[in-house]
C-alpha cells in the first residue's frame, strides 16, 4: 500500500502548512485581544498596564518564539489556553465540535436521499422534459446562497407558522433526541439542500457516463432487466465520482458553515471560530483551524480508502 | 462562430446562455450609469416606497431606486466575480501545467500548497486576508481568488497529465518541439473544454461567496452596491421592506442558475468531441 | 429442410431522432439453420455490427431503431417468435437463455467492480433461478468449459487481474452459461494478439461442436472466417451484396466488393508474397545501426521494501538497417517491439545500447536525442497523433519550426506537394483534423514524417488501427515514397499479412529478445525458432479451410527479473546467407 | 417500467419531514420552568473580571452578579449599594462609606471593608490594567478603622469620584479571590444572581441570590442565550421562546410594538452618535472648515434616515441635569450657505476630499450614519470615501487616531468631568485621539471637577458644553434608546438611562 504510505507522509507537511499560514495571517490583522477586550478603553491604559496585558495574552514575545512555544505545545497535544474561554483550547473546540459533527452528517444524508435518486432518475430520462426539469430544480437549490435560504425559513415560519426551530443551546441528540432534531432538522435542511443540486449533478453526469459502457451493454445481453441494470450494474459504478464530491464537501462542513451557524443561531465550530478571530483570540483560532484542517484531511484520506474499497482496479493497481 | 450556435441549441444552454447574456448587458448598463435613477442619488422623503411607478423595485432606507442599484450591483458583483475568477484561472493554470510536466519536485510542492490552501476553511481564510488587507472591491477579488486557485490548479493538472501522456505529444517529442511550444500549443490549447466549463461554474460561486463575505461586512464598501451588499442590508428590513431582500436573491439566484447551466452545457458540448472518439 | 432456426426478411435498422433518414441497415435477409454458422464479412460503416445488435434487439438502447422486416427466431419450445415486434419482458427471457452474445473489447466488456464469480452466477440467477453454492457450483463448470485452469480461484478474479484473452473466455463462458441455441460474436478476436486469437477461435470451434448451437461471426477479416464458418455473407453500406457456401464465396466470388476484400486486401501467403525488390549491398554504410539495445523499468517495491527487480521490456537487442530498406519488427504485445521503437526515437530512455545513423552520429544513450531530423515516427492510432485543436497547415509546420526553421512561402509549396505526393487535397491545409477519415489521417503523419526529408521512418503499428481496403493503400504510398525518396523503414506490427506485404527483411521479437532475424521470403516461409513456427502457424488464411486448431493455454512469461541479473550471452545458428535463429535450451 | 423516485415524490417528502420535527420543536420549547426568566441579547460578554471588562456587552452580565459601593437609579441618582451611606468630607478631601452590615458574597461570607479596601487596591495597581483606573487618580490611601466603615483620602477634591465608583467597574470582589487570583475564572460578586454556568458566545445560567443584601428576587433564576442574528431574536419573541430580549438595531426594536403579546421599552441613553473629525489632519486643522462641517450637516435628517428617526439630536452632555436645548448651540439648524462661506474663507470654495472609517454593526447604525453624511456633506464639495471596518480594525485606527473621520457611538456618564475629561483636558488619556486642546477647555473643565456646589457646576458645563461646539472638532449627531422587549407577563422592570440590566433583580413572571 506504498499509495497509502505517500498520503501519511504528506499529512504533517500540510498541517505545518496550515499552522505557519494561521499563525501569520491572524497576527497580520490589526487589533490585538487587548483592543478587543477593552474596545476604545484601551487608550486610557498605561504601558505598563499595557505591558501586563500583553503578558497576560502571552502576545508580548518575538513573533518566532511564540510560534516556536506553540508548535512545541502541539506536539504535546496541547492547543495552548483560549483567552475568552479562560480554559485549554482542545477542550472548548470538543465541546462544539459534536453540533457541527451532526449538522454535517444530517446535511450530508439530506444531500444523498435528495440528490442521489434525484440524479438517477434524470440519467434514465435523458434529454426528456422531466430531466430538464429536476436539473433546474436541483439547480435553484444550489443557485441560492444559504443564508438567504435560512433567512426565509425563519421568517416564514415565525411570522406564518408561529413556530421556530429552538435556538442558542445545544441539546445532544442522546439527551432529548426531539429538542435535538427540532434544533438541527432546518439547518440540515438549508445546508443539505445545496449540497444535494450537487450530488444531483454529479450522480446524473455519472449515470450517463455509466450507461454507455461496454459492460452495461453485456448485462443487457445476459436478459438482465432495466431496473437490475442500474441498480446491479449502473449504480455501483456511478458511486465512485459521488463518494469523492461527498466525501471532499463534507470535509468542508466538518470546517462548520459559518453563515447557517449565525442565522440559526447553533454554536457550532463555525461561530467558535469566527468570534475567536473577532476576539483575537490567536490560540483559539490556530487550534479551531489546525482541528479543521486535521478533519479535512482524514476525510480526504477516508475517501481515497472508500475509492479503492468501490474500484478495485484502484486497490489492485492500474491494469491486468 | 458555431460554438454559440451550439449552446443554444443545448437544451440547458439555450436557458443558461440567454440569462447570462442579459446580465451582461444589465452589468454594463449598470457599469456606464444608464440606470432609471442615479443609484447613489438619496431621495430621502421617498424612504422605504414600495415598488410604484417611478421606482419599479422600490427604494431603500435612504430613499435610492433598488432597481439601479441592482444593476450596478450586478455590474459590481460581476466584476468581482469575473476578476477573481480570472485570476484563480491564470494561476491554476500556470501552476496545474508546471506541476502536470515538470512532475516530482516541483509537483509536490505545489500540491502540497494547494493541499494547505484547501485545507484551510475557505471563508476563514478570505475573512482574513480582507480583515488584514482592509475591505474593498479589490481586496475581496484577491481574496476569492486565493481560495479558487488550488481548486482551478487541480482541475488543469488532472487533464494536462492525461494528456501528455497523449500520442501527439510523443510525436512533438521525437520532432523536439521545444518546451514551451509542447506546454502552450499541445497542453494548454487541449485544456479549453475542462477550463471553460470549470470558469462558468467558479463564476457562480464567486457570486456565493461575494455574498457571503457582504453578509460578514467584508465585501463591497458602501455607497456602492453588490448584490451581496444588498442581501446583507436587507437583514433587518425583511419584515418592514420584504422588496429588499426579494430583489436581490432573486437577482443572485437567476444568474447563479444561468452560469450553472451554462457549464452544464458547456460540458455536454465540449467534452464529447474528445470523449467519444477512441482515443 | 425444418424451418430455420432465425430468418431475417429486408431487415431496416435507423438512427437518430428520425431514423427513415438515417438508415444503416437497408433491407437484410439471411436465413440460419440449428448448429449452422454464417459468419458476416464488411468493413466499418458496413452496418454488420448493427445488423447482429437488431437481432437481439439490443439496438434500441445504442439509439437505433428497427423499421423495417421481419426476424423469426425458432423457440427453444419450438415456436416462432418475431424479434422485431417482440416487447421488453419476452426479450428479456431470451437474450442469455436463447441468444448468447460475446464483444470485440473484452477488457471493457466486464464489470470492473465485480468480480468474474458474480457476473457469470447473474445469468444462471436470472434463467436457472440458481442462487448460493448452487450458483458459484455452475459458474465453475462454465469456466471449466472453456478450459480456463484453476476456475475456482478465478471467480474471485476481478476483471482488472485478468489478460485479454483469458476475459474473453469469460466472456463466452457466461454467455454460454444457460446453452444458448444461437451464439452472436461481435468481432470477438479483433482486438486480441494473433497466437491468442487462434487459441479463441479454436475454443468456439470446439464449443460449437459440443454444444451444436448456431452462431453469427461478425468480422472485417476474411481470412479468419475460413477456419470456422459454414456460410459467408459480405456487406457494403448497409446491404448484403452477396452470400452463400463457404467453398462458393471464397473459390467462385460474384461481386466485385468480396473481390476486392479477396485480392486487394493483403492476406498471409506463407512468405510468397514477400518483397524482392532489394538487393543489400554491403559496401553503402547502414543508415540505422543499433547494438545491444537494452531497457529495464525499475519495479517499485513500496516504501520499505527492496526492489524485488525491474521489467527487462527489451534485452540485448542489435541489428542494421540499410538505406532503402524496410526491417520489420514483429511480435505479440508484451514482446517489447514498441519499446524498442520508442527507444530508438528518445521517447525511452535505454538503459544500455549504442546507436549510430548514416554511420557519422556515434551516440550512446539514444539516437534520436529529439533534434535529430533524420529519424521521425508515425504512431499506430491516427486520432490519437493528431492535435486536435490545431490546423492542419500549423501540424505540418511543427517539425520545420522545432529544428529551428522559418515557415516560408517555400515551406508551404512543400507542404502542399506532400499532401499532393501523399494523395490528400491542397485545401486541406486549412481544415481539422476531425474532418479527416481514419485512413487520410495516417497519410497527414506520414507527410508530416517527411516534412525534414529523414532518411529513418519508424513505423510503430502504423497501420494496424486502419480498415482492411485502406491498409492496403497506405502500404502501397509507403512502397512507393521509399522508392522515390530512398527511406529506411523500421516497421513494427503484429500483423503478419502486413509485414509479408512490406519487409524486405524480418526480425522476430519474443520476451524482449530477437529469435530470429533474417530475409523475409526465408523467415516467412522457413521458420526455425519454436515461437516463430507457433506465431505464423497461428495466422489465419483463406487457404486453410475448416482446420483444427490445437489449444494450448501458455501464458506470456512474465519479464521481471531479480536485480543484478543478467541474461546469457545468445548463441545464434545460421540458416541461409541472411537467416539465423537464436539455438534454444 | 420499475418505480423510481419522482421528483414530485422526493420534494412532498422532504417537505412533510420539515414540517413535522419543526411543529414538534414549537411543543418542546414550551416555558421550562416557570420562574426562570428567558432572556437573549445577540452580543455575549467577553469575560468576567469586573475590573478588566469595558465591553457593554460584558458589563450588562456582570452587573447582575457583582456590586459596586453605590449604585446609579433610573434617574442617574446615586443610591445604596454595598455601601447604605456615604459622605464627603468638609473640605472634599474625604470620602467616608458605611457598608451595609447585612451584605454578604454570594458564597456567605460577609462584605468587609478589608474587601474593599483589596478591590481598590487590585484597580489601582498598573498590573491589573484596570481601565477605571483613570478615574480614580485622586485617591491618595484608603483605611478601614472599624468593620463597618471605609474612609477615602484624596490628593484633591474630586467630586465626580463618587459616580466614578457607582460603575461596575469598580465592583466589590472578596480579598481572598483576589489573593487566590481566581477573580477573572470564579465569578464571586455579591450580586442579585449566581454564575451557575457560562458557555461563551452560547449559553448564561443563573440563579437568584437567596440572601442578597438588596432585597427579594423576583425570578428564580435567568437562562441567557445567545442569538447573533437580531431578527431571530425577534423571530424567538413572536414565538414565546423567550421572555425578555436586549436589542441594539432601531430597525428591528420598531417592529417589537406591532406585536400584540409583546412590550417594548424605549430608555434615552447617555451614549452619542458623534462624527469625530480628526484636527491633526489637513484640512480639519482648520477651524473655518470644522465649522462648515459642523454646519453643512442636518443632524435630524441622519437621525430620521440612519435610526429611523429613533432618538434625539443633543450637544456633547447628554445626561440628565446637564442637558441643555440643543437649537440654542452653534449651527444645529442646518445653513448650507454659511457652510459653504466658511468653506471658501477657508480658501476650500471648490470643497476637498477625505475617508471616513465606521465599525462594521458597532453600531448597527454606523453604515446608514456614514452614506448620509456622505451625502450631505457633497453639497458642500466634500468627497466623502467610507471605509466599513471590522471592529478591533476600526478601534485600532481610532485608538491611533488614523483617519480622517470617524463615525462613532462613544459611550456616556452620569458626570460631564468623568465623560470627557480623557478627551478634553491636558492630561487626558485619549488627547491623541482627540487631537484638539485649548485653554478654555482644559480650566473649565478643571473647574467643574472641583466645583461642589450643582448649579455652579452646571453654568462651568454648559459654558463648556457651547465652547466644545463652537470650535466644533467633533460633530455631535443625536442620542437614541437602548432597547429591551418582553413578553406581556413580564412585570416589574426597570430600565436605566446607562443600560444596565440591574432591573432584572425585581422582574417577576406572572403566570
Amino acid at each position: 500500500m506504498s499509495y497509502l504510505t505517500r498520503r501519511l507522509l504528506t499529512f504533517p507537511l500540510v498541517m505545518l502548512g496550515v499552522s505557519i499560514l494561521v499563525f501569520v495571517t491572524i497576527r497580520m490583522v490589526p487589533g490585538d485581544a487587548i483592543t478587543a477586550m477593552l474596545g476604545t478603553e484601551a487608550g486610557l491604559l498605561t504601558p505598563a498596564q499595557r505591558d501586563a496585558l500583553a503578558g497576560y495574552f502571552g502576545i508580548d514575545q518575538p513573533i518566532l518564539v511564540q510560534y516556536w512555544r506553540w508548535l512545541a505545545g502541539v506536539f504535546q497535544g496541547d492547543l495552548g489556553i483560549s483567552v475568552t474561554y479562560g480554559r485549554p483550547v482542545l477542550g472548548v473546540i470538543l465541546e462544539r465540535f459534536p453540533l457541527t459533527l451532526q449538522l454535517a452528517l444530517m446535511s450530508m444524508c439530506v444531500a444523498l436521499l435528495v440528490g442521489l435518486p434525484a440524479g438517477v432518475f434524470a440519467a434514465t430520462r435523458n434529454e426528456k422534459m422531466s430531466d430538464l426539469g429536476v436539473r433546474i430544480f436541483a439547480m435553484i437549490g444550489q443557485s441560492t446562497p444559504n443564508f438567504v435560504v435560512g433567512l426565509l425559513i425563519i421568517y416564514a415560519l415565525s411570522a406564518g407558522f408561529g413556530i421556530l426551530p429552538v435556538m442558542g443551546e445545544f441539546t445532544p441528540f442522546f439527551e432529548d433526541p426531539l429538542r435535538n432534531l427540532g434544533q438541527m432538522i432546518l439547518p440540515a435542511i438549508t445546508l443539505g439542500f445545496a449540497f444535494a443540486a450537487s450530488v444531483t449533478r454529479i450522480s446524473r453526469s455519472a449515470m450517463l457516463d455509466v450507461l454507455s459502457d461496454d459492460y452495461v451493454r453485456t448485462a443487457r445481453s445476459k436478459g438482465a432487466s432495466k431496473r437490475s441494470v442500474i441498480w446491479r450494474h449502473a449504480l455501483p459504478n456511478a458511486l465512485i465520482p459521488v463518494v469523492t464530491l461527498s466525501g471532499v464537501e463534507f470535509g468542508y462542513l466538518l470546517g462548520g458553515a459559518v453563515l447557517v451557524e449565525q442565522i440559526y443561531a447553533l454554536p457550532g465550530l463555525g461561530r467558535l471560530v469566527l468570534d475567536a478571530i473577532l476576539q483575537r483570540d490567536y490560540a483559539l483560532v490556530q487550534g479551531c483551524v489546525l482541528f479543521i484542517a486535521f478533519n479535512f484531511m482524514v476525510v480526504n484520506l477516508l475517501v481515497d480508502l472508500a475509492y479503492a474499497a468501490l474500484d478495485p482496479r484502484i486497490r489492485l493497481g492500474e491494469g491486468g | 462562430m458555431s460554438m454559440l450556435r451550439a449552446i443554444f441549441s443545448h437544451a440547458s444552454g439555450r436557458i443558461g446562455g440567454t440569462i447570462v447574456v442579459v446580465y451582461i448587458i444589465i452589468a454594463l448598463l449598470g457599469m456606464f450609469d444608464i440606470t432609471p435613477h442615479n443609484p447613489l442619488q438619496q431621495f430621502r422623503i421617498d424612504r422605504l416606497h414600495a415598488p410604484n411607478a417611478t421606482y419599479w423595485m422600490g427604494t431603500d432606507l435612504f430613499g435610492r431606486d433598488v432597481a439601479s442599484r441592482l444593476m450596478k450591483g450586478i455590474g459590481q458583483s460581476f466584476l468581482v466575480g469575473f476578476c477573481a475568477v480570472a485570476l484563480a484561472t491564470t494561476a491554476g493554470t500556470v501552476l496545474g501545467l508546471t506541476a502536470a510536466w515538470f512532475g516530482r519536485a516541483w509537483d509536490g510542492l505545489v500540491m502540497r500548497v494547494m493541499d494547505v490552501l484547501l485545507a484551510f476553511p475557505a471563508i476563514l481564510l478570505a475573512l482574513l486576508i480582507i480583515a488584514a488587507a482592509g475591505p474593498g472591491t479589490w481586496t475581496s477579488v484577491a481574496a476569492i481568488a486565493i481560495v479558487y486557485t488550488p481548486i482551478f490548479t487541480r482541475v488543469v493538472r488532472g487533464p494536462a497529465l492525461s494528456i501528455k501522456s497523449r500520442e501527439f505529444v510523443d510525436a512533438a517529442r521525437t520532432f523536439g518541439s521545444s518546451r514551451r511550444y509542447i506546454l502552450t500549443r499541445h497542453l494548454l490549447l487541449n485544456l479549453v473544454a475542462p477550463l471553460t466549463v470549470q470558469v462558468t461554474l467558479a463564476l457562480a460561486w464567486s457570486l456565493l461567496t461575494e455574498a457571503g463575505l457582504s453578509f460578514l461586512g467584508l465585501g463591497t464598501q458602501p455607497p456602492a452596491s453588490s448584490l451581496g451588499l444588498m442581501l446583507a442590508d436587507s437583514r433587518n428590513l425583511m419584515e418592514t421592506a420584504p422588496w429588499l431582500l426579494i430583489f436581490p436573491a432573486l437577482a443572485i439566484m437567476i444568474s447563479i442558475l444561468g452560469f450553472n447551466l451554462l457549464g452544464d452545457a458547456l460540458r455536454d458540448i465540449l467534452d464529447p468531441k474528445t470523449r467519444s472518439r477512441p482515443a | 429442410m425444418t424451418t430455420p432456426l432465425l430468418s431475417v426478411s429486408d431487415l431496416c435498422v435507423g438512427f437518430g431522432r428520425d431514423p427513415s433518414k438515417n438508415e444503416i441497415v437497408k433491407g437484410v435477409s439471411f436465413d440460419l439453420a440449428a448448429g449452422e454458422t454464417l459468419a458476416i464479412v464488411g468493413e466499418s460503416g458496413s452496418g454488420k455490427s448493427v445488423t447482429a445488435l437488431s437481432i437481439n434487439r439490443l439496438v434500441d438502447f445504442g439509439g437505433g431503431r428497427i423499421i423495417g422486416g421481419s426476424i423469426d427466431f425458432k423457440r427453444r419450445d419450438g415456436s416462432i417468435l418475431d424479434l422485431a415486434q417482440a416487447g421488453e419482458p419476452v426479450l428479456e427471457k431470451i437474450r442469455g437463455s436463447e441468444i448468447g452474445m460475446i464483444f470485440q473489447e473484452p477488457m471493457t466488456s466486464l464489470n470492473p467492480v465485480l468480480t468474474i464469480g458474480t457476473q457469470i452466477e447473474e445469468s444462471f440467477r436470472l434463467h436457472r433461478g440458481l442462487t448460493g453454492r448452487q450458483a458459484t457450483a455452475a459458474a465453475r463448470d462454465a469456466l471449466d468449459r472453456v478450459r480456463i485452469p484453476d476456475a475456482a480461484r478465478r471467480l474471485k478474479y476481478c476483471p482488472n487481474q485478468l489478460s485479454g484473452g483469458m476475459l474473453q473466455r469469460v466472456m463466452i463462458a457466461t454467455a454460454l452459461a444457460c446453452n444458448p441455441r444461437l451464439l452472436i460474436a461481435d468481432e470477438p478476436t479483433t482486438a486480441l494478439d494473433v497466437t491468442v486469437q487462434a487459441q479463441i477461435m479454436a475454443l468456439l470451434g470446439e464449443l460449437k461442436h459440443e454444444t451444436g448451437m448456431a452462431m453469427i461471426f461478425i468480422t472485417h477479416d476474411i481470412g479468419l472466417v475460413a477456419g470456422i464458418a459454414d456460410k459467408i455473407m459480405v456487406m457494403q453500406a448497409g446491404e448484403a451484396v452477396e452470400q452463400g457456401q463457404l467453398d462458393q464465396v471464397l473459390d467462385r466470388p460474384q461481386h466485385s466488393y468480396t473481390r476486392h476484400l479477396l485480392s486487394a486486401v493483403p492476406h498471409f501467403e506463407s512468405g510468397r508474397a514477400a518483397r524482392a525488390d532489394f538487393r543489400r549491398e554491403k559496401a553503402k554504410p547502414p543508415a540505422l545501426t543499433v547494438d545491444g539495445l537494452t531497457v529495464r523499468f525499475k519495479v517499485s517495491g513500496g516504501l520499505l521494501g527492496r526492489s524485488p527487480g525491474s521489467v527487462h521490456a527489451v534485452e540485448n537487442v542489435g541489428f542494421d538497417l540499410m538505406p532503402g530498406e524496410t526491417l520489420a519488427i514483429v511480435g505479440e504485445s508484451g514482446s517489447g517491439k514498441s519499446t524498442t521503437a520508442r527507444a530508438i526515437l528518445g521517447l525511452v530512455r535505454p538503459t544500455r545500447g549504442r546507436f549510430s545513423a548514416h554511420g557519422l552520429t556515434e551516440r550512446a544513450g539514444s539516437v534520436a536525442d529529439a533534434t535529430d531530423p533524420a529519424t521521425q515516427m508515425v504512431f499506430q492510432n491516427p486520432y490519437a497523433s493528431l492535435n486536435p485543436r490545431l490546423r492542419i497547415d500549423s501540424i505540418l509546420a511543427e517539425p520545420v519550426i522545432a529544428a529551428g526553421g522559418r515557415i516560408t512561402t517555400e515551406t508551404r509549396e512543400k507542404m502542399k506537394a506532400l499532401l499532393k505526393r501523399v494523395g490528400l487535397p491542397e485545401d486541406s491545409l486549412e481544415r481539422y483534423p476531425h474532418q479527416f477519415s481514419g485512413g487520410q489521417r495516417q497519410r497527414l503523419c506520414i507527410a508530416r514524417a517527411l516534412m525534414l526529408n529523414p532518411s529513418v521512418v519508424v513505423l510503430d503499428e502504423a497501420v494496424s488501427a486502419l480498415d482492411v481496403s485502406v491498409q492496403a493503400k497506405v502500404l502501397e504510398l509507403l512502397v512507393d515514397l521509399q522508392k522515390e525518396y530512398g527511406l529506411a523503414y523500421l516497421f513494427v506490427s503484429h500483423d503478419m499479412a502486413v509485414v509479408e506485404r512490406i519487409a524486405h527483411r524480418i526480425a522476430v521479437l519474443y520476451a524482449g529478445q530477437i529469435v530470429e532475424i533474417g530475409d523475409a521470403a526465408s523467415v516467412l516461409s522457413n521458420p526455425q525458432h519454436s515461437y516463430t513456427k507457433r506465431l505464423i502457424s497461428a495466422v489465419p488464411s483463406i487457404d486453410r479451410r475448416n482446420q483444427h486448431f490445437e489449444l494450448d493455454t501458455r501464458q506470456v512469461p512474465s519479464l521481471v527479473r531479480p536485480p543484478g541479473f543478467e541474461p546469457p550471452e545468445p548463441q545464434w545458428r545460421d540458416f541461409g546467407p541472411d537467416h539465423r535463429a537464436r539455438a534454444e535450451a | 417500467m420499475g418505480r423510481n423516485f419522482s421528483a414530485k415524490q422526493v420534494s412532498g417528502l422532504v417537505s412533510g419531514l420539515a414540517l413535522a420535527v419543526a411543529l414538534g420543536a414549537a411543543v418542546a420549547a414550551g416555558p421550562a420552568s416557570a420562574a426562570t426568566l428567558r432572556m437573549a441579547w445577540s452580543q455575549d460578554a467577553t469575560g468576567l473580571d469586573p475590573h478588566k471588562q469595558t465591553a457593554f456587552s460584558s458589563i450588562r452580565l456582570l452587573e447582575l452578579i457583582y456590586e459596586p459601593l453605590v449604585r446609579l437609579d433610573k434617574d442617574l441618582q446615586i443610591v445604596p449599594a454595598v455601601a447604605s451611606s456615604w459622605e464627603f468630607s468638609a473640605d472634599g478631601t474625604q470620602l467616608t462609606f458605611k457598608l451595609n452590615p447585612n451584605a454578604k458574597f454570594q458564597d456567605g461570607k460577609p462584605v468587609t471593608p478589608a474587601d474593599v479596601k483589596a478591590s481598590f487596591e487590585r484597580i489601582l495597581d498598573e498590573k491589573t490594567a484596570a481601565a477605571a483606573r483613570a478615574n480614580f487618580g485622586s485617591i491618595a490611601s484608603i483605611e478601614t478603622p472599624d468593620q463597618t466603615t471605609v474612609t477615602f483620602k484624596l490628593s484633591r477634591p474630586d467630586v465626580p469620584l463618587l459616580t466614578a465608583m457607582a460603575s461596575i467597574n469598580a465592583a466589590i470582589v472578596p480579598a481572598a479571590e483576589i489573593t487566590a487570583g481566581s477573580v477573572g475564572t470564579k465569578a464571586l460578586g455579591s450580586g442579585p444572581f449566581k454564575l451557575e454556568k457560562w458557555d461563551p458566545n452560547s449559553k448564561e445560567v443563573l440563579t437568584a441570590n437567596k440572601d442578597w443584601a438588596g432585597g427579594k428576587i423576583g425570578v428564580d433564576g435567568i437562562d441567557i442565550s445567545v442569538l447573533p442574528d437580531e431578527t431571530a431574536i425577534l423571530a424567538s419573541l413572536r414565538t414565546k421562546q423567550i421572555d425578555f430580549a436586549l436589542l441594539n438595531d432601531p430597525l428591528v426594536a420598531t417592529l417589537v410594538p406591532k406585536e400584540t403579546n409583546l412590550i417594548l421599552n424605549r430608555t434615552p441613553v447617555l451614549a452619542y452618535h458623534v462624527l469625530q473629525l480628526n484636527p491633526a489632519r489637513k484640512p480639519m486643522d482648520n477651524l473655518a472648515v470644522r465649522q462648515a462641517i459642523s454646519c453643512a450637516i442636518d443632524r435630524q435628517d441622519v437621525l430620521d434616515t440612519a435610526s429611523v428617526g429613533e432618538g434625539k439630536v443633543t450637544g456633547p452632555l447628554t445626561m440628565p441635569g446637564y442637558t441643555t436645548d440643543a437649537s440654542t448651540l452653534f449651527c444645529y439648524k442646518r445653513d448650507v450657505e454659511k457652510a459653504k462661506k466658511l468653506m471658501a474663507d477657508a480658501g476650500f470654495a471648490d470643497g476637498f476630499s477625505a475617508t471616513v472609517i465606521a465599525a462594521n454593526g458597532e453600531p448597527a447604525t454606523a453604515a446608514a450614519e456614514a452614506q448620509v453624511i456622505q451625502s450631505q456633506l457633497a453639497e458642500i464639495g466634500v468627497k466623502l470615501d467610507i471605509k466599513m471596518m471590522e471592529l478591533n480594525v476600526y478601534v485600532d485606527a481610532w485608538l491611533k487616531g488614523d483617519f480622517d473621520m470617524a463615525v462613532a457611538l462613544n459611550g456616556g456618564r452620569a458626570d460631564p468631568y468623568s465623560m470627557y475629561n480623557r478627551y478634553w483636558t491636558k492630561a487626558g488619556n485619549l488627547q491623541k485621539v482627540a487631537n484638539y486642546i485649548d485653554d478654555t477647555l482644559d480650566s473649565l473643565m478643571q473647574k467643574g471637577r472641583e466645583e461642589t456646589d450643582p448649579a455652579k457646576r452646571k453654568a462651568i458645563f454648559a459654558d463648556f458644553e457651547k465652547h466644545l461646539v463652537e470650535v466644533s472638532p467633533w460633530v455631535w449627531l443625536y442620542t437614541s434608546y437602548s432597547y429591551t422587549a418582553q413578553q406581556k407577563t413580564v412585570q416589574g422592570f426597570v430600565p436605566t438611562p446607562e443600560g444596565s440590566l440591574f432591573g432584572l433583580s425585581s422582574v417577576s413572571i406572572q403566570q
